[in-house]
C-alpha cells in the first residue's frame, strides 16, 4: 500500500518538482538504513557493527533493538508527514476541509500514549543494560578473575603496564581471548583522553590524577584497532594503538619475549615518554615498576602551588 | 613597563604573515569593512546609519540588524565547513591534507562557536525581535534601550571572535573548551582567551535579551490576550528565554572561572593542586544542554505558526502544545549528564540521566503529531516556508531518534565522540533549528521588509539544501558506527574515504543552496516593487502581526488591539472586519515612544575594548574599556528625556496611507 | 473602540512595574550565578584533595562583625526607603550615607581578611580550595562594591533629579539588590565560614 | 489609568513598615547568633551542628524574604515575583544537588 502510494507520488503528473525531490530524499534515507544493516556482514568493518567482544555484542544488540522500537513511531511519522502534505494540498480540491477542527481527546491520548509506552520499554531496557554493561563492573558471564592492565595516556601515545607480569608496552596491547580484562587508566602530561576499542566494547575517559576502569572480554582472536576518542591536542588523530587478541596459551610466550627486551621502563625512560610525540611505533619494556601507576596518580593529587608537575617536560604545543 | 601595561602580550608576531590563507581572508575582511565605511562616507549616509540604525531602539530595526549579523557570520561559518570537509576528504592513508592540526583544530572550534553563538542565536533573536512585539500587540519590547545594548554586545562578541583570525589565533580546543586542554599549561596562546571573552560579552548580551523578552511577554500583552491565548511562537519564545535567564549565568560562571585560572593562576580546573576538570565539564553542560533547547524551542514555535497558516487551519491541540513546551523546558535542566556518560559516574547516575533524557522524546513527539494533524484536513499551500516544515519532519525525526539512541548509556559508550554524534546534532540543528528559522525568515520577511521573497529561487535553494544535507550527513552515521571519530585531522584507514568524499559533495550541494539563497535575495530585491506586500497580510495570516502594514509603522499599532480569541485576526477576517482601524475619521491619539540612543552602541564598544585588552593582558586599555562602559552607563542614568510623542496627525497620515495602499491593492 | 483610544499610552502605564519585574529577573539570574559558585565551592571542598587548610587562618569573630555590618546596612537602607515614600529627601540621603558607611565597613574588613590570608600563605593560587574561597567570597564582595557605588550615585543623583517616579524606581531596584546581597551572605556565612570552622 | 495613579504602582514588593523591619532585623541577629554560638561553644555532634546552622540559615532566608524584601502574593506582580523565585529555586536545587550527586559518584569511582 505504502509502496503504491510512493510510486503514485513519483508518477503523478501534477506533482510539483519539489515534492518529487522530497520523495527521492526519503528513498535515499531508506537506502542509507539498508546500507547500514547490510554493512553488518562486511568483514572490513571495524566498528560496533562487527563486534568481537561480549560487551560490544550486547551494545550492538541494544543499538538495533532501540532502533527497531523507535521506528514503530518514527516511520509512520515520516510517512504521514509526506502523505498529508501531498494529499491535502489546496490544488487537490479535496472537499474535506475542516478549518476549525483542532481538538480530539482520543487522538491526543493516542499520541501521548504510544510514545510513553515505547519510552517505558526503552527505559527498562536502558536500566538493565546500564547496570549490566557498566564499565566498572566485572563481566558476570565470565568466571575468571579479570586480568589487570594499567593504561596511562601520555602525550599522544598509550602506555600499557602489565603489573602482574612486570612488563609494559607503548601503543600495543596483547590480551587473551575469552578472558576478561580490566583496564585501569589515568593520564599524564596530556589533557583528558578516552580509551576505546570499538570492536570489543565501549569507551571511558582517562584523566590525570584520577583512575577510571573498563572491563572488556574479547571473544574472537584477531587484530583490532584501539584509539583515543577525546580530542586532546595536536597529536590526537594519531593516538591509535593495536590490539592483538590471542589464544590464552600464547600469552606467556609473548610475555617472556617482552621480558627479554633490552629496554626497561625506568624513571629516565618514562621521562622521555612524557615528551610530546606523534604517531609512535610500538615499544616494549621488559621491566616495569609496580608503583609507577600509583606514583603518577599521586603526583597530580599532591602537587600544590603554581607550577604544573610536568612543567619541565617541554611545551605541550609548539607555539 | 609602560609598554607592557599598554600592549601586554601583543607583538607583531601575533599577526600570521606567513600563512597566506589566513592573511588573505583577513585582508579580504578588512577591505570589505573599509569599503563599507567608504561607501557610507561617499554617499553621505553617516547620519542616517548612525541615527536610524546604530542608535535605533526600534525592535524592528534591531531585528533586521540581528538578521544581517547572522547572515554575515554564516559566510564565515560556512567557509570553515568547506575547509573541514575538503581536508577530511583528502587526508586519507598517508596523505595529510593541506591543513596542519593547529589550523584544523582552530577551524572546527571556530565553526562550532560561530554557528551556535553568532549564526543561530542572532538568527533566533532576529525572528523574536521582528515578530514578538507585533504578535502580542505591543508598541515595542519592555526595554527598548536594553534591546539595543543586547544587540551590540552580541555584535561586539562576534567581532572579537573574528579578530582572532588576524591578530593571534582562536582556541584549538573544540567549541566547549574542555580543560585541562584549555588551561594555560596545555594552551599557552591567546586562543582560549579570545574564546572566553567573546562568549562572555555575547553571553551577557544574550542574558539581557532574555530578561527583556520575558518581561515583554509577561507584561506587555495587549488587552484580552491571556497566557492561553498567546500564539504558540510567543509561548515557545517565553520558555526559551526562561531557559536563557536560568542557564546563561552558568556559562558566565564557568567561563569566568576558566578565565581566573588562566589569568591569575587559580586552580578550579587545572589537573593538579586539587582542581577538578570534571566540574567544568559538568557546569558547561548544565548550560550546554539547555542551550540546544533554547535554539530549538523558537523553531518549534515557528513551525506551529507556519503549519497553521499554510494549512489554513487552526493549530491542532493548542493546550497540549503549550504543555509540551513547558515540560521540555523543565526537563532540559535535568538531563545534562548525557553528554558525559563515558566519564565514569557509574550506573546509578547514568541510568537516571539516560531515562530522563528519553522522556523528552514524548512531549517532542506529541508536538510532531499535533503539527501533522494540523495539516490533516487542511488546505495546504505549499509555499516555501511550508516546504521547509515538510523537510523538517523527516530530518528531525531521524535526528531525534539518533539522540534517543545515544541516551542509552551503553549505546553511547560506542558512539560518543564519533561521527555518529556529529550526524545527530547536525540532523537536529540543521533539520530542526535551521530549517525552522529559514521557514520563519521567509514567513516574516514581508513583515520586516515590506516585500516577499522570490518563491521560485527560494524553492530551488530548498531543493539543493535538503538533498545536500542528506548527502553530507547520512554518511556520517555509517562512519561513526565504524569507529570514525570527530575532530580527526587525518586517518590511516582509507576505507573511510569514499564516505567522506560523499559528505564533502553534500556540503558542496549545500553551498549551491546557499548561493541560490543569495540569488533569491538579489532577485527579490530587484523585483521588490512587484513583490511588494500592500495588504500587510501576505499569507492570509492568523495572528496580530498581519493586521498592520508591512513593514509595520514605527509605533506598530495606532490603537493597541484587544483580543478575545486565539487567532483573533483570522476570526475577524472570517467575520469580515479584518483591520481594526478602518474608519478614516477615527480619533487618533498621540503615541508615546522611546527615543533613540547611542548609549547601547557605546557600552558595547567599550566592552569590546575591554575584552580585547583582557585577551592580551593589556591592563591600561582594559581599565579604559571598563571605565568607558561605566561612564557610558552613568551618563545615561542622568538622561531624563528618553521618550517623546508621535503626534496624532502623523499617526493619522501614516494609517490613512496604509489604508489607501490596501484599497489600491484590491 | 473609542473607549480604548482614550487610554493615552499603555506602554507608559506598564513601564514601572515592567521595569521592576525585569530587575527581579536579573536577580533570579544572579541567584543561579551564586548557586554555581556555591556548588563549585562545595565540590572542591568535599573531594579528598586538601592542600593547606583555611581553618587555621580564620577569625570567626571578624566574620560575625562583617555579618552585622551588612545586616545593619540592610536595615538602614529600608529606613531610607521608608523616608523615600514620605518624600523626605534629606533624611533619605542621610540614611543612604549611613548605609554606605556600614557597607564600606564590611568591604574594608573583607579586604583586610584577604590580605591577611595571602600574607599568611593562603593565596588564591595555592590550591583549588583557596581559589574557590577567594572567588566565592570575592564575587559577593564585588557585588557589594558595585552596590556601594550605586548608593553613592543615588546620594548624588537624588538632590539633582529630586524624588520622582524614576528615582523611586531606582531606589526600589537598589533595595532589591542590596537585600539580595545580604541573603547571599547568609549562605556564605553558613557554608563557607561556619562549616569550615566545625 | 495614567500618570496620576502612578503613586500606587504595583512593584510586588509589599508595604513598607518600620515595625516589620525591626522584627526582621531582630530575627536575623538572633538567628545569626544562634548559629554562631552552636559552632563556637556548644557540645553538639557534628551532624547536629550542621542541622542547626542549616536550619538557622534557611529561617533567616525566610525572614529576609518576608520582612525586608516584603515578598507577598497580594498583588498580581507579587505573585509573578514569587513564582519566578520558586521556579528559580527549583532549578537551582536541581543544578546544585545534581552536580553534587554526579561529582560525588565520579569521585567515589575514581578513588577506589
Ligand atoms: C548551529 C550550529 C551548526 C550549523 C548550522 C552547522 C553547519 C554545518 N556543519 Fe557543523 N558543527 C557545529 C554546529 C553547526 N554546524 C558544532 C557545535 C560542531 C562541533 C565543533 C567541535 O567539534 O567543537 C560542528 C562540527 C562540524 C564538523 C566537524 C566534525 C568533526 O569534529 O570532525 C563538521 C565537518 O565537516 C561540520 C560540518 C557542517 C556542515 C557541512 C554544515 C553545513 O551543512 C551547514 C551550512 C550552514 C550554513 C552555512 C548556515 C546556514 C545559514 C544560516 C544559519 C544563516 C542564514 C541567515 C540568513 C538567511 C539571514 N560541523
Ligand atoms: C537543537 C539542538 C539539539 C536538539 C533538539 C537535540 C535533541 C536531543 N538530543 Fe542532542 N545534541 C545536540 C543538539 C541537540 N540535541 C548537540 C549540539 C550535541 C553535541 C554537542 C557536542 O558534544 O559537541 C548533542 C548531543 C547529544 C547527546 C550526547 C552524545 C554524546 O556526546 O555521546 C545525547 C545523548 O543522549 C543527545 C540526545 C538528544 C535527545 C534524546 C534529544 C531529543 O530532544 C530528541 C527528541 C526528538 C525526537 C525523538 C524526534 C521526534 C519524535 C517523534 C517522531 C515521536 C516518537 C519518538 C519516540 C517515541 C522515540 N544529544
Ligand atoms: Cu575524573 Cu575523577
Ligand atoms: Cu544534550
Amino acid at each position: 500500500m505504502i509502496a503504491r502510494k510512493l510510486t503514485a507520488f513519483l508518477h503523478a503528473g501534477n506533482l510539483s518538482s519539489t515534492l518529487t525531490w522530497l520523495v527521492r530524499i526519503s528513498a535515499a534515507i531508506v537506502a542509507c538504513f539498508m546500507l547500514l544493516s547490510l554493512a553488518g556482514c562486511n568483514q572490513h568493518l571495524i566498528g560496533v557493527l562487527n563486534p568481537k567482544g561480549i560487551i560490544a555484542y550486547q551494545e550492538r544488540k541494544l543499538f538495533f533493538d532501540s532502533l527497531a522500537l523507535m521506528l514503530i513511531v518514527v516511520l509512520p511519522v515520516i510517512i504521514m508527514s509526506l502523505t498529508f502534505v501531498y494529499h491535502y494540498q489546496i490544488s487537490h480540491r479535496i472537499a474535506d476541509y475542516k478549518p476549525d477542527w483542532s481538538h480530539n481527546y482520543f487522538l491526543e491520548a493516542i499520541w501521548w500514549g504510544i510514545p510513553c509506552v515505547i519510552i517505558v520499554i526503552l527505559g527498562i531496557l536502558t536500566w538493565k543494560a546500564t547496570y549490566e554493561l557498566d564499565p566498572y563492573r566485572k563481566i558476570a558471564s565470565s568466571n575468571t578473575e579479570p586480568m589487570v592492565i594499567e593504561a596511562i595516556a601520555l602525550p599522544w601515545k598509550w602506555l600499557f603496564i602489565y603489573p602482574e607480569q612486570g612488563i609494559a608496552t607503548i601503543n600495543y596491547l596483547v590480551i587473551p581471548v575469552g578472558q576478561q580484562v580490566v583496564f585501569v587508566m589515568t593520564a599524564d602530561n596530556v589533557p583528558m583522553s578516552a580509551f576505546f576499542i570499538p570492536q570489543l566494547g565501549g569507551q571511558i575517559y582517562a584523566m590525570a590524577g584520577m583512575s577510571t576502569r573498563l572491563h572488556l572480554l574479547a571473544s574472537e582472536v584477531g587484530v583490532y584497532d584501539g584509539m583515543n576518542t577525546q580530542f586532546n591536542g595536536q597529536g590526537f588523530s594519531d593516538m591509535h594503538f593495536s590490539v592483538q587478541v590471542v589464544e590464552p596459551k600464547k600469552m606467556q610466550p609473548w610475555i617472556d619475549a617482552v621480558k627479554k627486551s633490552s629496554s626497561r621502563l625506568t624513571d629516565a625512560t618514562y621521562t622521555e615518554l612524557l615528551v610530546p610525540s606523534i604517531g609512535n611505533k610500538p615499544q616494549f619494556f621488559s621491566d616495569a615498576s609496580k608503583d609507577l601507576y600509583k606514583s603518577v596518580l599521586l603526583l597530580y593529587q599532591q602537587t600544590y602551588g603554581t607550577t604544573h608537575p610536568r612543567h619541565e617536560q617541554g611545551k605541550f604545543y609548539k607555539d | 613597563m609602560l609598554e607592557h601595561l599598554l600592549l601586554g602580550k601583543l607583538t607583531l608576531d601575533a599577526i600570521p604573515f606567513h600563512t597566506p590563507i589566513i592573511m588573505g581572508a583577513g585582508l579580504f575582511m578588512m577591505v570589505a569593512f573599509f569599503a563599507v565605511l567608504l561607501l557610507i562616507t561617499i554617499y553621505k549616509k553617516w547620519s542616517y546609519v548612525w541615527n536610524d540604525w546604530v542608535a535605533s531602539v526600534d525592535h524592528k530595526k534591531i531585528g533586521i540588524m540581528y538578521l544581517m549579523l547572522s547572515f554575515v557570520m554564516l559566510l564565515r561559518g560556512f567557509s570553515d565547513v568547506v575547509l573541514m570537509r575538503s581536508q577530511q576528504a583528502l587526508a586519507a592513508g598517508n596523505a595529510m591534507g593541506y591543513l596542519p592540526p593547529e589550523h584544523y583544530d582552530q577551524i572546527f572550534s571556530a565553526h562550532g562557536v560561530i554557528m551556535i553563538f553568532f549564526v543561530a542565536m542572532p538568527f533566533m533573536f532576529a525572528l523574536m525581535n521582528i515578530a514578538i512585539p507585533l504578535q502580542i500587540g505591543a508598541r515595542d519590547v519592555a526595554y527598548p534601550y536594553l534591546n539595543s545594548v543586547s544587540f551590540w554586545l552580541t555584535f561586539v562578541g562576534a567581532m572579537l571572535c573574528n579578530v582572532s583570525l588576524v591578530i593571534g589565533k582562536f582556541a584549538e580546543t573544540g567549541w566547549l573548551a574542555y580543560p585541562p586542554l584549555s588551561e594555560l599549561y596545555y594552551s599557552p596562546g591567546v586562543g582560549v582567551d579570545y574564546y572566553i571573552w567573546s562568549l562572555q560579552i555575547a553571553g551577557v548580551g544574550t542574558l539581557l535579551a532574555g530578561i527583556n523578552f520575558i518581561a515583554t511577554i509577561v507584561k506587555m500583552r495587549c488587552k484580552g490576550m491571556t497566557f492561553m491565548k498567546m500564539p504558540v511562537f510567543v509561548w515557545a519564545v517565553l520558555c526559551a528565554m526562561i531557559l536563557v535567564v536560568l542557564a546563561f549565568p552558568v556559562l558566565t560562571v564557568t567561563l569566568a572561572l576558566l578565565a581566573l585560572d588562566r589569568t591569575f593562576g587559580m586552580h578550579f580546573f587545572t589537573d593538579y593542586a586539587g582542581g577538578n576538570i570534571m566540574m567544568y565539564i559538568n557546569l558547561i553542560w548544565v548550560w550546554g544542554h539547555p542551550e540546544v533547547y533554547i535554539l530549538i524551542l523558537p523553531a518549534f514555535g515557528v513551525f506551529s505558526e507556519v503549519v497553521a497558516t499554510f494549512s489554513q487551519k487552526k493549530l491542532f491541540g493548542y493546550t497540549t502544545m503549550v504543555w509540551a513546551i513547558v515540560i521540555i523546558t523543565f526537563l532540559s535542566f535535568i538531563v545534562w549528564l548525557h553528554h558525559f556518560f563515558t566519564m565514569g559516574a557509574g550506573a546509578d547516575v547514568n541510568t537516571f540521566f539516560g531515562i530522563a533524557t528519553m522522556i523528552i522524546a514524548i512531549p517532542t513527539g506529541v508536538k510532531v503529531f499535533n503539527w501533522l494533524f494540523t495539516m490533516y484536513k487542511g488546505r495546504i499551500i505549499l509555499s516555501s516556508p511550508m516546504l521547509w516544515v515538510t523537510a523538517f519532519f523527516t530530518t528531525f525525526a531521524i535526528g531525534g531518534m539518533s539522540g534517543v539512541m545515544m541516551a542509552i548509556p551503553p549505546v553511547d559508550f560506542q558512539v560518543h565522540n564519533s561521527a555518529f554524534l556529529v550526524a545527530h546534532f547536525h540532523n537536529v540543528i540543521i533539520g530542526g533549528v535551521l530549517f525552522g528559522y529559514f521557514a520563519g525568515a521567509i514567513y516574516w520577511f514581508p513583515k520586516a521588509f515590506g516585500f516577499c521573497l522570490d518563491e521560485k529561487w527560494s524553492k530551488r535553494a530548498f531543493v539543493f539544501w535538503v538533498t545536500g544535507f542528506y548527502i553530507a550527513f547520512m554518511p556520517l552515521y555509517v562512519l561513526g558506527l565504524n569507529g570514525f571519530m570527530r575532530r580527526v585531522n587525518h586517518y590511516t584507514d582509507t576505507m573511510y574515504q569514499p564516505y567522506l568524499v560523499l559528505a564533502a559533495a553534500g556540503a558542496a550541494l549545500i553551498l549551491v543552496g546557499i548561493m541560490l539563497q543569495i540569488v533569491m535575495l538579489y532577485v527579490s530585491l530587484k523585483n521588490r516593487y512587484v513583490l511588494r506586500d500592500y495588504t500587510g497580510d501576505a499569507w492570509n495570516g492568523r495572528t496580530l502581526e498581519w493586521s498592520v502594514s508591512s513593514p509595520a509603522p514605527l509605533y506598530n499599532f495606532a490603537v493597541l488591539p484587544t483580543v478575545s480569541e486565539r487567532d483573533q485576526f483570522w476570526m475577524d477576517k472570517q467575520e469580515g472586519c479584518g483591520t481594526p482601524v478602518s474608519s478614516a475619521n477615527f480619533h487618533y491619539q498621540p503615541i508615546h515612544m522611546p527615543k533613540n540612543t547611542s548609549a547601547g552602541f557605546l557600552i558595547a564598544f567599550f566592552a569590546g575594548i575591554a575584552g580585547f585588552a583582557l585577551v592580551w593582558h593589556m591592563w591600561i586599555p582594559g581599565v579604559v574599556g571598563v571605565l568607558g562602559m561605566v561612564i557610558a552607563m552613568l551618563v545615561r542614568t542622568f538622561n531624563t528625556h528618553t521618550e517623546y510623542f508621535i503626534d496624532a496627525e502623523t499617526v493619522r497620515k501614516t494609517e490613512l496611507a496604509h489604508l489607501q495602499e490596501m484599497a489600491n491593492a484590491r | 473602540m473609542h473607549g480604548e483610544a482614550m487610554v493615552i499610552d499603555t506602554h507608559k502605564h506598564n513601564a514601572d512595574t515592567t521595569d521592576v519585574f525585569g530587575f527581579w529577573l536579573y536577580i533570579m539570574s544572579d541567584c543561579i550565578l551564586f548557586g554555581c559558585l556555591f556548588a563549585t565551592f562545595l565540590v572542591l571542598h568535599s573531594t579528598g584533595m586538601q592542600g593547606p587548610a583555611l581553618k587555621n587562618h580564620l577569625n570567626l569573630y571578624d566574620v560575625l562583625m562583617e555579618t552585622f555590618f551588612l545586616l545593619a546596612s540592610n536595615f538602614t537602607f529600608c529606613l531610607a526607603l521608608l523616608n523615600m515614600n514620605q518624600s523626605k529627601l534629606l533624611k533619605v540621603q542621610w540614611w543612604l550615607l549611613i548605609t554606605f558607611l556600614l557597607g564600606a565597613g564590611f568591604i574594608t574588613m573583607e579586604v583586610n581578611e584577604f590580605i591577611h590570608l595571602a600574607i599568611a600563605g593562603y593565596r588564591w593560587d595555592i590550591s583549588a580550595q583557596a581559589s574557590s574561597f577567594f572567588t566565592l567570597v570575592g564575587t559577593h564582595g564585588l557585588h557589594v562594591s558595585i552596590g556601594l557605588l550605586w548608593i553613592l550615585l543615588m546620594i548624588i543623583q537624588l538632590p539633582i533629579m529630586k524624588i520622582t517616579q524614576t528615582t523611586k524606581r531606582r531606589m526600589t531596584y537598589l533595595g532589591l539588590f542590596w537585600n539580595f546581597l545580604d541573603i547571599v551572605w547568609i549562605f556564605v556565612f553558613t557554608i563557607v565560614y561556619l562549616m569550615e570552622a566545625i | 489609568m495614567g500618570y496620576h495613579e502612578a503613586s500606587n504602582i504595583d512593584y510586588g514588593t509589599g508595604q513598607k513598615k518600620l515595625s516589620i523591619y525591626v522584627v526582621g532585623v531582630v530575627g536575623c541577629v538572633l538567628l545569626t547568633l544562634i548559629a554562631f554560638w552552636v559552632v563556637m561553644s556548644s557540645q553538639l555532634t557534628k551532624g547536629q551542628i550542621l542541622a542547626v546552622i542549616y536550619a538557622a540559615a534557611c529561617l533567616q532566608f525566610l525572614v529576609q524574604l518576608l520582612c525586608f524584601l516584603r515578598l507577598n502574593t497580594q498583588t498580581e506582580q507579587g505573585r509573578i515575583n514569587v513564582m519566578a523565585l520558586i521556579f528559580t529555586g527549583v532549578i537551582l536545587l536541581c543544578i546544585i544537588m545534581g552536580s553534587l550527586w554526579i561529582m560525588w559518584n565520579l569521585h567515589y569511582n575514581m578513588m577506589h
